[in-house]
């Protein structure tokens, strides 16, 4: 045990901070939307992974409630997204953003 | 507010039973009668005359009572009932001064107003806006009064405008000739130079003195001569600039010839008997201003002890000689006229500037009478010629306008001043007396040569145009004026020669010298008694000046002067090109600066800066909603970079 | 009549002209002109029962109003604002008589023009300086409509916006001043009576009246057209319709001065004294470029316009000597000036309805065809230079006794600009358009009918009256300015302890 | 637990499924009917919410849900917006396919507004923001039949996603900083906070989430792209719900969880106002799309509010109240009248408003009655706003100098907006080239709202006491320590 590198707090909040940063990227990055919309669930689950990790060593369980709630928040938006790219897809036949610019200046 | 030979009534009850109280119904009736032509009688021709007439005279009936009450011995009052505004240290009251000045130069303003509009209706008869004529003539009437009555600056100022408005309603009169328009409008500008300088005076008259009543400054003058400080002498001429604007004293007098582009009554009434004289009245009335020691500011203190009154004096004497000068080279009737006028205007204020208000006030006098009723016979010649003006057109009348031509003659014996028989020796003798013992021997002289050059240029007139042969037919078919017209100019000739009997020159000394003493030896040879050297050089003159234009003129059948003056006879012809050069160098300066602001305003101001900035602002936003490309991988972007951005900040804030 | 109900006049003449169907345009113009007429007599009873000689308030009315904020309606008249009030109402009613010729949606017009009176007589009646801005910005939305929908020549849009966004800027600079007043004051009002009160108690620090006063001064002065933020209002003018012209250049634009002298004098003596410099060079910029610029117009209406600027320029003249005599002139030019620029904007009117042009070049003569309106033009410009027995001469006058002692350099100009300019471009006016042969297609244009008149004779005859017997105002004006002026010079004991220690502190900082 | 305090919410969550039910019933004929009876029914709601169901102060939910003035402030205000909006929602129920679930996601998305109102925790905050935010997913890309709609609602979208992650990250870090995230808990322990980085981090993320849901630069770039693709019920249920919203929960969180922070940080929301004011407004200028340009003068606004929460004082806050209960009445007013007239002209560029002004006097009105208001002139709502709001910061300048650059810049933004909003009213009334001048005709309902809030535009801007006394309380219910500049305007 005592080879084993006790995970820290530290380290449950690296890990978050790099998911979320990797969830960033993929929106910033990425053109197409459903790869953007995965890069968004990503920074979600950082922040549920924080808040685990927050709950766990201030010995708090609201932390662990707020994560159900985002979980179920994050579910609610999935499904109206998904069904938004869908329709627009049937639109348009594509989920590029850059074909996406009637609207703009 | 006690001063040497006033009294002074302040918000007494208005109109008490005093007789002086008639100069409120002097003064107003003639505005009565210019309002109520105007507002209710302007389509009847008769009713327009009648009122105009009817106020005018019994302005001057008044007048005369009020001349023979205080020409034995009236005390004189100023009665200021009205407060017009009082605020502060600035209290300027309405009133009137009652004193031999204001009464005397009632007489002259009612009795020409009143022969000159009888006069009018002859001469105006069918034109389309009689009333409206006689309406103007009313309202400057009134404001002449008040100029004349006025016992303050303000309202001196205020009279000074309105008769510039009245002058410039009259100049304008047939407002459809574009000539007409253009000399009203000079006339009035140029006058705005004087009033200019006039009201800078004041208000360094109020500042120093606190008041601006002639009786409080007169006294408080009288008490600490030295009251204005070192600007005492440009304060003087400052005022002295209002004069010289009404007065069309050199280098503001271009306005006058112009002026005769007005009907000839008015030339009569205003450009030579009353409202150019108000300038010297003024004065006149102002004269406490002057007998203060000289004193300069700093940067003028080389002038030492010259005062201010040896300027206007020089001033007056250079008028009378340019215009003289002018005069002679002229060949329009009524210019020849005004340009005399304007050289007995100069002679007047030399006198004032040699020390003589009372030989100034005396030849104002006599020369509004027979200015007008010379003026009043050139309109008759001209009415006769059917609008000619050019004497060199004329010839022979005397016979064919019998009464215009002797009643014409009269006038001009008294402006060259025949000695003994007209006003005008008389006048102008005590002129040429203020001038010896005024200690100007150089005015003395230019005085006797403009005598001589006055007698040589209306002699000239005369002889052109009353004698030889008809060089026009409308010459040539003249006919007499109507009775109307005839009768002012007969009734004009009497003072002419009549007031030469009345001993006015001591009555107005009596006014500046209160221990003045008529002198010894009076009577109509008086001046050969007591002032020998002027009466014998202005016969002098006289005979020299009428010996010339005999010589010259008489049955000549046109003017051999530009041959033998060559170059400066043109340039007197073409009266010394001063219209030339204020039109060629003093208007396009002002337009220039117009110019310049104009072009300022609307490139760089309204342009440069206001369409400046409304157009880079809209660039700006045109420019900054292309940020806005539409584009969610941008929009996404700049909302993490805003994130990192506010969170760099916010920590920073520590 | 108490000034609620003056105030309330034109609103509620508004409120019926609304109920009106807008096709009974007879119904709509008398109730207009009823109301203005109501109003203007109103007014002049106001004036008539005013005791001259006292420096309180009269007709005072107070309530509470916005006490959360403690802001509360508060009207009342001194000589300040006495002949304000009724020159206002006069001009309205002079406006509405001359719109009888409106055709298009007469309706809108008169509510716009109702608006507009009774937000300038709002804005004169207002102690509570809230609801002076508020009454004044009440216009804004009135003349922007008016000159949008019955403006006249081919700048008409550019002007309409750039008089539009002009005026709120000064408005808005002026009322971020009225702000900090409000806040830095610590009194938590904007009521004129107790900011007075408590300002004298406790006045602001010499560095704070130096920072407020210039928003102040800039912003209420480019609601005046104060050099150089005077570009709005010529072209602005010019393509105004005629009662809009009137009611703005005659009665709107004199708010801003109002304003300046009702709250600088008393309240920021110090910013005052600390900025008369820059007012009395700005002044030159209105008094000489201004007549300049008007000097080089070709057209009457752009001529007008600047030279209204260059009468606003005496105004701030007399405001940079800040004394009794300067101040009182002030007010008797911002009165007669205003009857003025009516009188001269209803006439241009007249010219412009019979002959369709204000340009300069194409007319001439019109005297012959128009002898009431073109007498009544040259009353109107000649007043306009300065001519005695108008009332804009004893204003203009007792400014230049005012001014003398103080600042005769800045009055030898003014008097340069005020008699020889002016009249330079008003006798241009007159001699162009009047005078000279009538051309041949105006030779049968339509005088004013008979009626008609009336308008013209209302103004002419209240500016005669006014040029006559400036007394009746004077006597009114002088205790409340002689009130003001003496807070603006007294330095109380307060001030110089409040700004000696900081200019110790700022000596030593240097 | 006391439910009562939940009254309001709980009937307006009835309402929306009452609807969504009941349109299974009636026939396709009578859905415009549907419009009517939620209309009806939120009316019937806000008359009991302003009245007698206005519940006493209390806390439920452990803390999580409070009631206090300012919440019932709040929600007097999300349901007029609500109401007002289905009026105007009944002028376009032929175009919106499936109108009754849109009559029922509006209700649906003011039940999470009233939350919103209520919330006193980061949890009920998240959870509140996103009911409203899903159900504008919906809503925004409603008209599917238009890629406008659809581009728009995947916009907001993805942007809302995004805000919501990093507002959940920032919950995060909050919890794990303070160990809690009720609003009182953290309000009691900021001292000691404020000292932790994580917990500023948090709180700046969190905010950033807000900043998005008022559109505040820098995450304003949905707005005018959203604004101009949504139905005009939405744009406009997004303009003053949504927005309001936003505000409702930054006052809470900057004022009752953490005002010392907030007042340490007021120059940097003063910056952000600044440039919102600046970017909103020259945006704005080109814009010939009317409903593009109500996304950028809502931005503006966002910027002129930020200043008053910038000025972080009583004043301050009051301010920031009363102007969104004016700004809430006139941007309806507004979008009432832009609804009708992209409905009938299917175009909302600033040439089919031309000649407005005959076409219809009272759309007409109406709009410039908003723009007007908008533009900050008396005697309308938006005037008073402004006024307190600069009364608020100029309350600052002498001790900051960075607030009399904010009062000049405001100053510069109303005159910006002028330009706006004004050709915006000179299209309506002087045209350019105007072709179509047949009447509009407008229904009864849009009719109701106009007056409603033409009405409500000018009784603000004439007699706004009673919203400022009511504003007054609200804000001062939040506990706000008396900031230094007010200390020293008292002690003076």
């Amino acid at each position: 045990m005592s080879a084993m590198i006790q995970a820290g707090l530290q380290h449950y909040l690296i890990v978050s901070v790099l998911l979320f940063s990797l969830g960033l990227f993929g929106v910033l990055a990425r053109r197409n939307l459903i790869v953007i919309y995965m890069g968004l669930e990503l920074m979600l689950n950082a922040a549920n992974l924080a808040l685990v990790a927050f709950s766990h060593f201030n010995a708090n369980l609201n932390g662990q409630v707020m994560v159900f709630f985002i979980i179920t928040v994050a579910a609610a938006e999935v499904a109206v997204g998904l069904a938004l790219i869908v329709a627009l897809y049937r639109k348009r036949s594509t989920a590029h953003v850059e074909d996406l610019t009637s609207l703009k200046y | 507010m006690e001063h040497a030979n006033t009294t002074v009534t302040a918000a007494a009850p208005a109109f008490s039973s005093r007789p002086e109280d008639l100069a409120w119904f002097i003064l107003l009736l003639p505005l009565i009668a210019a309002a109520g032509i105007a507002f209710f009688v302007r389509k009847s021709n008769v009713l327009s005359a009648v009122f105009s007439i009817g106020a005018v005279l019994a302005a001057f009936f008044l007048s005369v009572g009020l001349f023979i009450t205080f020409g034995i011995g009236g005390e004189a009052t100023v009665t200021t009932p009205f407060s017009w505004i009082h605020v502060g240290d600035l209290n300027v009251n309405l009133g009137v001064t009652v004193d031999r000045l204001s009464v005397l130069m009632l007489l002259v303003v009612t009795g020409v107003s009143a022969l000159v509009q009888i006069y009018s209706i002859g001469y105006m008869h069918g034109d389309r806006s009689f009333s409206r004529f006689f309406s103007s003539l009313s309202l400057f009437t009134f404001s002449m009064l008040g100029i004349v009555l006025a016992d303050n600056f303000v309202m001196m100022f205020v009279f000074w405008e309105l008769v510039g408005l009245s002058s410039y309603l009259l100049i304008g009169f047939w407002y459809e000739k574009p000539s007409a328009g253009d000399a009203a409008k000079k006339a009035f500008l140029t006058n705005r130079i004087g009033d200019f300088g006039f009201l800078i005076g004041i208000l360094m008259v109020w500042a120093a003195t606190g008041s601006v009543s002639f009786a409080g400054i007169a006294h408080k003058l009288g008490a600490d001569p030295a009251a204005l400080g070192s600007m005492a002498s440009i304060a003087g001429l400052l005022v002295f600039c209002g004069a010289m604007g009404k007065s069309a004293q050199f280098p503001l007098h271009v306005w006058l010839p112009d002026a005769m582009e007005g009907p000839t009554p008015v030339s009569a009434l205003i450009h030579a008997a009353t409202m150019v004289a108000a300038g010297v009245y003024m004065l006149c009335r102002t004269f406490f201003l002057y007998q203060v020691p000289a004193a300069w500011p700093g940067p003028l203190s080389f002038l030492g002890s010259i005062s201010a009154l040896d300027i206007i004096a020089v001033i007056g004497g250079f008028t009378a000689l340019l215009a003289a000068l002018i005069a002679i080279q002229q060949n329009d009737i009524k210019r020849i006229l005004a340009y005399s006028t304007l050289s007995q205007l100069g002679y007047m204020v030399m006198a004032v500037g040699c020390g003589g208000p009372d030989a100034a006030m005396y030849h104002l006098t006599t020369h509004a009478g027979f200015k007008a009723l010379l003026f009043l016979g050139a309109g008759s010649v001209i009415h006769a010629c059917h609008h000619e003006q050019d004497i060199w057109k004329m010839g022979g009348l005397w016979s064919k306008l019998p009464v215009t031509f002797r009643t014409f003659a009269i006038g001009t014996a008294a402006l060259a001043g025949l000695p003994i028989l007209t006003s005008g020796f008389y006048s102008k003798d005590a002129i040429l007396d203020a001038a010896i013992t005024g200690g100007h021997p150089v005015l003395f002289g230019l005085g006797v040569l403009v005598a001589a050059m006055t007698t040589f240029y209306m002699l000239r007139l005369v002889i052109v145009a009353f004698f030889g042969a008809p060089r026009t037919e409308a010459a040539g078919h003249a006919h007499e004026s109507p009775n109307s017209m005839i009768w002012p100019l007969i009734v004009l000739a009497v003072p002419s020669v009549a007031v030469a009997w009345l001993p006015l020159g001591d009555f107005l000394s009596a006014h500046f010298n209160p221990h003045f003493h008529p002198h010894e030896g009076g009577g109509i040879f008086g001046p050969f008694n007591h002032a020998p050297l002027a009466a014998t050089f202005g016969t002098g003159a006289l005979l020299f000046g009428a010996a010339a234009a005999f010589h010259l003129y008489w049955n000549a059948p046109k003017d051999p002067l530009p041959g033998q003056l060559g170059l400066i006879g043109r340039a007197m012809k073409n009266r010394f090109y001063f219209d030339e050069i204020y039109d060629g160098v003093l208007v396009p300066l002002h337009d220039m600066l117009a110019r310049l602001a104009d072009w300022f305003d609307r490139w760089i101001v309204s342009g440069l800066i206001i369409r400046g900035v409304h157009g880079s602002t809209e660039l700006v936003g045109r420019a900054l909603r292309l940020v806005q490309t539409g584009n969610l991988q941008t929009y996404t972007f700049m909302f993490a970079a805003g994130v990192a951005v506010v969170v760099m900040i916010a920590l920073k804030l520590k | 009549m108490s000034l609620t109900s003056l105030l309330l006049t034109p609103f509620v003449g508004a409120l019926l002209v609304l109920l009106v169907p807008g096709n009974y345009r007879v119904i709509i113009r008398l109730i207009a002109l009823l109301t203005t007429a109501v109003t203007a007599i109103g007014a002049i009873c106001v004036f008539a029962a005013f005791h001259p000689g006292v420096a309180d308030f009269q007709f005072e009315q107070h309530t509470a109003w916005i006490p959360a904020a403690g802001l509360s309606y508060h009207v009342g008249v001194d000589g300040l604002n006495i002949g304000l009030v009724l020159m206002a109402s006069l001009v309205a009613f002079a406006a509405t008589c001359v719109s009888w010729d409106i055709e298009r949606q007469p309706k809108l017009f008169y509510i716009l023009l109702l608006l507009m009176t009774g937000g300038a007589i709002g804005a004169f009646v207002s102690l509570d300086l809230f609801f002076l801005y508020f009454f004044n910005e009440l216009a804004l939305v009135p003349t922007f409509l008016m000159m949008g929908l019955w403006g006249r020549g081919e700048q008409k849009n550019y002007a309409t916006f750039q008089i539009t966004l002009y005026l709120t800027l000064g408005a808005l600079v002026a009322l971020t001043g009225l702000i900090a007043l409000y806040g830095l004051s610590g009194a938590n009002t904007l009521d004129i009576v107790v900011l007075k009160a408590w300002l004298a108690e406790k006045p602001l620090s010499h560095q704070v009246q130096a920072l407020i006063f210039p928003l102040l001064l800039f912003g209420f002065g480019t609601l005046v057209g104060l050099w150089p933020f005077h570009s709005w209002a010529a072209p602005g003018y010019a393509a105004a319709p005629t009662a809009t012209a009137m009611m703005h250049s005659g009665v709107l634009k004199k708010v801003g001065l109002y304003a300046l002298i009702r709250v600088t004098l008393p309240l920021l003596p110090d910013g005052l004294a600390h900025w008369t410099p820059v007012i009395a060079w700005l002044c030159l910029g209105n008094i000489i470029y201004c007549g300049w610029l008007a000097m080089r117009q070709r057209d009457l209406a752009l001529l007008l316009g600047n030279s209204s600027l260059a009468h606003m320029g005496f105004c701030f003249l007399g405001l940079a000597s800040v004394s009794v005599i300067g101040v009182t002139g002030v007010v008797l030019i911002m009165v007669a000036h205003g009857l003025l620029a009516a009188l001269s904007f209803g006439l241009l009117g007249h010219l412009v309805k019979v002959t369709g042009t204000s340009d300069m070049d194409k007319l001439g003569g019109l005297l012959r065809p128009l002898p009431f309106i073109g007498a009544a033009l040259v009353a109107a410009l000649m007043a306009g230079c300065g001519l005695p027995g108008f009332a804009n001469f004893p204003g203009e006058i007792t400014v230049m006794f005012g001014v003398w002692k103080t600042l005769p350099g800045f009055v030898v100009v003014a008097a340069w600009g005020g008699l020889l300019i002016g009249g330079v471009y008003m006798l241009r006016a007159i001699r162009t358009v009047l005078h000279g042969p009538v051309k041949a297609e105006f030779a049968r244009v339509e005088d004013a009918g008979c009626w008609r008149k009336l308008p013209f004779l209302v103004l002419l005859g209240a500016l005669i009256y006014f040029g006559v017997n400036p007394g009746s105002l004077v006597e009114r004006i002088k205790p409340a300015v002689a009130e003001v002026v003496k807070a603006a010079t007294a330095k109380s004991p307060a001030t110089e302890a409040a700004h000696t220690p900081t200019a110790t502190a700022m000596n030593t900082a240097h | 637990m006391n439910y009562s305090l939940l009254t309001v919410e709980i009937l307006a969550t009835l309402l929306g499924v009452g609807v969504l039910l009941a349109d299974l019933w009636l026939p396709a004929s009578a859905r415009k009917l549907l419009g009517y009876v939620a209309a009806t029914g939120v009316a019937i709601l806000l008359t009991y919410a302003l009245g007698s169901g206005a519940p006493a102060d209390g806390t439920a939910f452990g803390g999580m849900f409070v009631v206090d003035a300012m919440s019932n402030y709040f929600k007097g205000f999300f349901l007029l917006a609500t109401l007002v909006v289905l009026l105007m929602s009944i002028e376009s129920s032929e175009t919106l396919v499936g109108y009754a679930e849109y009559c029922a996601l509006t209700i649906f998305a003011a039940v999470g507004m009233l939350f919103a109102a209520s919330a006193n925790d980061f949890i009920l905050m998240f959870v509140a923001l996103e009911l409203i935010t899903v159900t504008f997913y919906i809503l925004v890309s409603f008209s599917r039949g238009r890629l406008g709609s659809l581009e728009a609602g995947v916009k907001y979208l993805i942007l809302g996603a995004l805000a919501s992650g990093f507002m959940v990250f920032g919950i995060a870090f909050i919890f794990g900083a303070a160990n809690t995230t009720n609003f009182y808990e953290i309000a009691a322990k900021q001292a000691e906070l404020a000292k932790s980085p994580i917990f500023l981090v948090g709180l700046l993320l969190t905010v950033v989430g807000l900043g998005f849901k008022i559109a505040a630069f820098p995450f304003q770039m949905w707005a005018p792209d959203v604004y101009q693709g949504a139905p005009s019920t939405t744009t406009a249920f997004l303009a003053t719900g949504s927005k309001a919203a936003g505000f409702a929960l930054l006052l809470r969180v900057a004022f009752g969880a953490v005002p010392d922070i907030t007042a340490h940080w007021s120059r940097l929301l003063l910056g952000l106002g600044i440039v919102t004011i600046l970017y909103g407004s020259l945006c704005a200028i080109p814009q010939r799309s009317v409903k593009r340009l109500m996304g950028y003068s809502s931005i503006a606004n966002a910027g002129y509010l930020l200043l008053g929460v910038a000025a972080a004082s009583l004043s301050g806050g009051t301010a920031v109240l009363s102007y969104l209960g004016g700004y809430i009445f006139t941007v309806l007013a507004g979008f009432a009248v832009i609804n009708v007239v992209v409905n009938r002209t299917e175009s909302d560029d600033v040439s089919a408003f031309a000649a407005l002004g005959q076409r219809s006097p009272l759309l007409a009105t109406g709009l410039t009655v908003a723009m007007v208001s908008l533009a900050g002139i008396p005697p309308l709502a938006g005037f008073f706003g402004k006024f307190l709001l600069l009364k608020a910061v100029a309350a600052h300048i002498g001790t900051d100098k960075m607030f009399l650059l904010a009062l000049l810049v405001a100053c510069v933004g109303v005159v910006l907006s002028i330009y706006y909003y004004f050709g915006v009213v000179r299209a309506m009334f002087w045209p350019r080239n105007a072709t179509d001048l047949t009447p509009i005709a407008v229904g009864g309902a849009t009719r109701l709202a106009v007056v409603l809030c033409v009405v409500g535009v000018f009784y603000l801007g004439i007699c706004p006491n009673a919203l400022v006394k009511t504003a007054k309380q609200a804000f001062a219910g939040l506990n706000v320590p008396a900031t230094a500049a007010e200390v020293h305007t008292a002690a003076k």
